[in-house]
């Protein structure tokens, strides 16, 4: 045992060196300034913003969230700024930390999607793109585009051809076969899949006889979908070469490692911010701790380190 | 700020309403009336979520024994209604609990010279407390307390103690008059002769009927409204209210934790 | 209120009368004798049995389970005493309890299936079957029966021409299109359909490096289940004409009351069994107080009264 | 049976290993010794799964106060490993428990000529205490207790009160001699001269060696095995064990929760 020894957290993911593999997911940091007070934004390795858009989007009626076993659903409607006010008003913070923030975004029809790519990869304090491929596909019947491999392999080749910058694809779960859909979007030239997004859920008042969520379904994430996103993360490492970053109710640094061991290169931090807005750097720091603990020197030996 | 706080005292004021006193950094001292906590009610994941919380109170307590090094405190009031706050109220002295706040914008103390009306509807009358004691210091206050029993009807000792005058109404009459407290408001109303602001906090329906008529009368309302939480800190966008100028078309929403709970009623869309 | 009335709990599910809507789910309630100590048999609607086979299956080398936040994982793989024995030990308890017994079964290829509906369509100890298709096709590549309209439809046509009793199909949640897999059933032959059946997920031993199931992923239960169970069965139930019979986390009457506003005209209780052996008779129990708390007469009422 | 019991004590013996008394129906009395309880940790979902814990005693308790109405009750001897177990140790006397039991089959004493020789690792002990009882009235009674260190060795004193002679074994030689018991045992069987008899429960290492030691000099052998549960009662079929003729091919599996969790050593199948 070294326990002496600082172990090597670092991680290389789609070309970006990042100091430890601990990125906070989109939808759940705000844009990255909302959280400084709780967590020093140099102790994590990098940051995702909300998902954008085109044209601003005021999000869905309340409610828009609620609780669930072990779990919540969002129905937040895909409220952003829009890409002209995050360029003007969120992007100046990204200057002031030495961090890479990855952009998320998304859009109703490919073409969207593709003029998103290519307004975010004009802006050089984006390091990285993540695209959210679980909307629907307006122009094809709603379709969504993550649960069909050639629509999300549209989406991912127009947003190749207009950036050179990491392209990460989040992959949705609610689909028979993401083994499928990881293999098309990294044909497609995805550099990095992360996954997974949210599980579609629904949650009922009996006693007004009502849906909840003024949506009627939402995003379902937290603890409860951890045994489905490390099922789905260890599918798809196996499959792909590109590396791949675990998500879904990582609420802790044991969490975390789980899916490193998976196969996943790096891990993103969701709704455990929501319960402890420091989640993301408290983490970072009990994985370095329990590497040290168990005479580890470098986080990358974990990546993919499962015996079965 | 986050902090770990050590329960003093948890106990029952009315059927179903708890108040309890929780030690808090010095920081807390400072807290504005109106602004709120986010407990999590234990370390599992059952709440999963954090619990926001009115701060009813903030002092400092100077213990008896044990050399009477002093101690700041937050005090929280609190109703019964679900899982969290049933667990809360099993929790004892020397209990610990994992706090964040104060959070939000708190109620703005406008100008001394108005008659300061403070509206709150049941356990709405949490953080109106704390403005009590800030208001009563500079102006006349009256405090127009409604509920749907005398159970509802809290702490009034505790605000006639800061020489605020009372006026109580419950829907079923079993404490102060039989009715909605906005009647007795409406009456106060028409004998004030100079200025006058109100402040409220309470069930939706009562707020809008304050807002209603505050805006008739024009009247300065400011309101302190609930919603959906689960971050408290401006990042989950759960937690929206609709702004005067929202529609289906042009919405306008307002972030309930950041840039409230407390608004003035003419930036917010009231119903009919 | 008319509250001192007693409601009528009845339901009937493709033809058979239930005296109310609370059914045990296959694989957590035995053969039924394991709960008599705790369940009086007349006080739910029917129980379902382990899932069944040609032959014993002994399953799965251990562990076989393991809790996750709010959930459990477990794969037993599918051990049974296979249809003979069934026959010869588990049947004859099912003539001591005045309540249906419905038989819950698989098979690797559309032929054992309907080798197995026409051996079950033999017992009139048996009231209905359910067909659990969560199983792969040995003869397609292990591509698995549920999650597939196709070969769904023909698992479910061929047992529909050996048996005239009530047939259920048990759908899967792991697709993308649980409407889809539906409709495919119902035009098949299913006289109701039940969902869902576990999702898959994973569990990890961080210090042993290790899956912590024997067979690595495992089906995925209990009340953090909950809101994609709920969501599913509330698109089904749109979409087909069959009854749906709500399974998944059901933990208590609410539970049980919201899936039928969903449009569930029965429910299943399963993980809630091995909580506590009693949950199916107190859930009925439950049910029928919240029923005359309520002044609602007929159960019958609740099934789709969703508002949205 | 599934009842609702009240926590009588729940003291730490020993770092790490907690005993607790709770009330328990007059039909707890008739526990075999190896039989357990399932206990619900508390209402909520997490932990979700109820526990399994050997029953260590059963007994009347008569109150010195309050008319001294006597009250059965039942013991539990735990060690705190993870979530469940340290939610446990944080109840206290007056507390209440969601408890399924007695389950499973216990011991079985054989016949009272044989010496009764009965091996514990840690925390194994726990169901071994109230089967000493039982033989120690009939039979002599040896015990044979190993464990990491010093602090793995429990209740040895109410052991030796019923008259059992102990033997202790620590794998760092801070209580006993060094090593495992496995080789006090050993010592113990080539002086023994009449018939003896074997009784083991601990970690699955310990069991193994024991049987194959019973099974190499032909004495009978009880060994309660612990198995991952969900339910308790047979139905999961989560707990089970291979049986003595399990191979891959021909897979033998035995239900720990109802077959067992006594098992006599030669049914089962055992590594090398
Ligand atoms: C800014 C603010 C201040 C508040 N101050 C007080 C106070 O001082 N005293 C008091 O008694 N209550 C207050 N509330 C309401 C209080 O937060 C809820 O009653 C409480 O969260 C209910 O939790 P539960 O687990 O008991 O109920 P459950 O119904 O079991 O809660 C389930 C979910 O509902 C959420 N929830 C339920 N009701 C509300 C609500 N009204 N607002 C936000 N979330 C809710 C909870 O966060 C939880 O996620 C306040 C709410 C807000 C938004
Ligand atoms: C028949 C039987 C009798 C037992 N008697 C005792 C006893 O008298 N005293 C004692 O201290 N311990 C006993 N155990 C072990 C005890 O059940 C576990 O230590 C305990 O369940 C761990 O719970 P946890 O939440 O603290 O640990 P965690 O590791 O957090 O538990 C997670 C999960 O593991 C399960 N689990 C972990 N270890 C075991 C295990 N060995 N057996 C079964 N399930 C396990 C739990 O049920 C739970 O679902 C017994 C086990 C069995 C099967
Ligand atoms: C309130 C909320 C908003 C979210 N918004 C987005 C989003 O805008 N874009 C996106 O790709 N994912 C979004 N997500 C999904 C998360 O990034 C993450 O994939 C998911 O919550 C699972 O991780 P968790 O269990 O750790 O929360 C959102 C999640 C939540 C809870
Ligand atoms: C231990 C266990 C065994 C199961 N075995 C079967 C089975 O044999 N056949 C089947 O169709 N479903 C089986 N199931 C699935 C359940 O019947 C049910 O669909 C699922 O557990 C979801 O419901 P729940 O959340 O209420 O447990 C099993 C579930 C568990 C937990
Ligand atoms: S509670 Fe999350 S944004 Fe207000
Ligand atoms: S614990 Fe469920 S069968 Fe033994």
């Amino acid at each position: 045992m070294k326990s002496a020894m600082k172990p090597d957290m670092s991680v290389n993911l789609a070309g970006m060196q990042l100091r430890n593999p601990v990125i906070t997911a989109s939808g759940t940091f705000g844009y990255g300034e909302e959280f400084a007070e709780y967590v020093d934004m140099e102790s994590i390795g990098a940051f995702i913003t909300k998902g954008l858009s085109l044209n601003a989007r005021a999000g869905n009626p309340t409610p828009r969230i609620v609780e669930t076993p072990g779990g919540m659903l969002n129905a937040i409607g895909l409220q952003n700024v829009g890409i002209d006010a995050f360029i003007a008003k969120k992007v100046p913070y990204f200057r002031t930390v030495n961090t890479p923030a990855i952009a998320n975004f998304f859009g109703n029809t490919v073409d969207e999607y593709a003029e998103m790519a290519r307004r975010l990869n004009e802006i050089p304090e984006v390091s990285a793109l993540e695209i959210n491929i679980s909307c629907p596909n307006v122009k094809q019947g709603g379709i969504v585009f993550g649960t069909d491999p050639d629509c999300a392999a549209s989406v991912v080749s127009a947003c190749r051809a207009v950036t050179g910058k990491p392209l990460i694809v989040k992959l949705s779960p609610n689909v028979t076969d993401v083994v499928a859909m990881a293999r098309a979007c990294e044909n497609a030239g995805a550099d990095a899949l992360s996954l997974i997004n949210t599980l579609i859920g629904m949650a009922i008042d009996l006693n007004k006889r009502r849906p909840i969520l003024a949506n009627i379904t939402g995003g379902f994430s937290g603890p409860a979908i951890k045994p489905v996103a490390l099922r789905m993360v260890w599918q798809v490492a196996k499959a792909v070469k590109v590396p791949v970053i675990g998500i879904g109710g990582i609420m802790n640094a044991v969490d975390a490692l789980e899916f490193m061991l998976a196969g996943a290169s790096a891990v993103q931090i969701g709704t455990a911010s929501f319960i402890n807005p420091g989640a993301a750097q408290k983490i970072a720091e009990d994985m370095e701790a329990w590497l040290v603990a168990n005479g580890i020197d470098d986080i990358k030996s974990m990546i993919g380190a499962l015996e079965s | 700020m986050q902090f770990t706080s050590l329960i003093l005292s948890n106990v029952e004021v009315s059927p179903g309403y708890w108040r309890m006193r929780m030690t808090a950094p010095p920081e807390c001292a400072a807290s504005r009336p109106g602004q709120f906590v986010m407990v999590r009610v234990n370390g599992a994941i059952d709440p999963l979520l954090r619990r926001p919380f009115g701060i009813f109170d903030v002092g400092t307590y100077i213990p008896a024994q044990s050399g009477g090094q002093s101690q700041p405190y937050l005090e929280m009031l609190y109703r019964v209604v679900g899982k969290g706050t049933s667990m809360l109220s099993t929790l004892h002295g020397s209990d610990l609990l994992d706090v964040l706040g104060p959070l939000g914008r708190g109620f703005d103390q406008g100008s001394p010279d108005e008659e300061k009306l403070i509206v709150g509807g049941g356990v709405g009358l949490a953080p109106l407390y704390l403005l009590a004691k800030e208001l009563a210091t500079k102006s006349k206050v009256r405090l127009f307390a409604g509920g749907r029993t005398r159970d509802d009807i809290l702490c009034i000792t505790e605000f006639e103690r800061l020489g605020v005058e009372c006026y109580t109404a419950t829907e079923d009459g079993s404490l102060g008059e039989q009715g909605l407290v906005t009647e007795a408001l409406l009456r106060r109303l028409d004998h004030i002769q100079g200025r006058a602001a109100i402040y409220a906090c309470g069930p939706h329906g009562m707020l809008n009927a304050v807002a209603g008529i505050a805006a008739e009368r024009g009247i300065s309302c400011q309101v302190s409204l609930e919603g959906y939480m689960a971050c408290g800190v401006g990042a989950c966008l759960g937690c929206v209210a609709p702004g005067h100028s929202h529609s289906p078309d042009t919405p306008d929403f307002r972030c309930v934790c950041t840039e409230g709970p407390v608004f003035e009623s003419g930036e917010l869309k009231w119903g009919e």
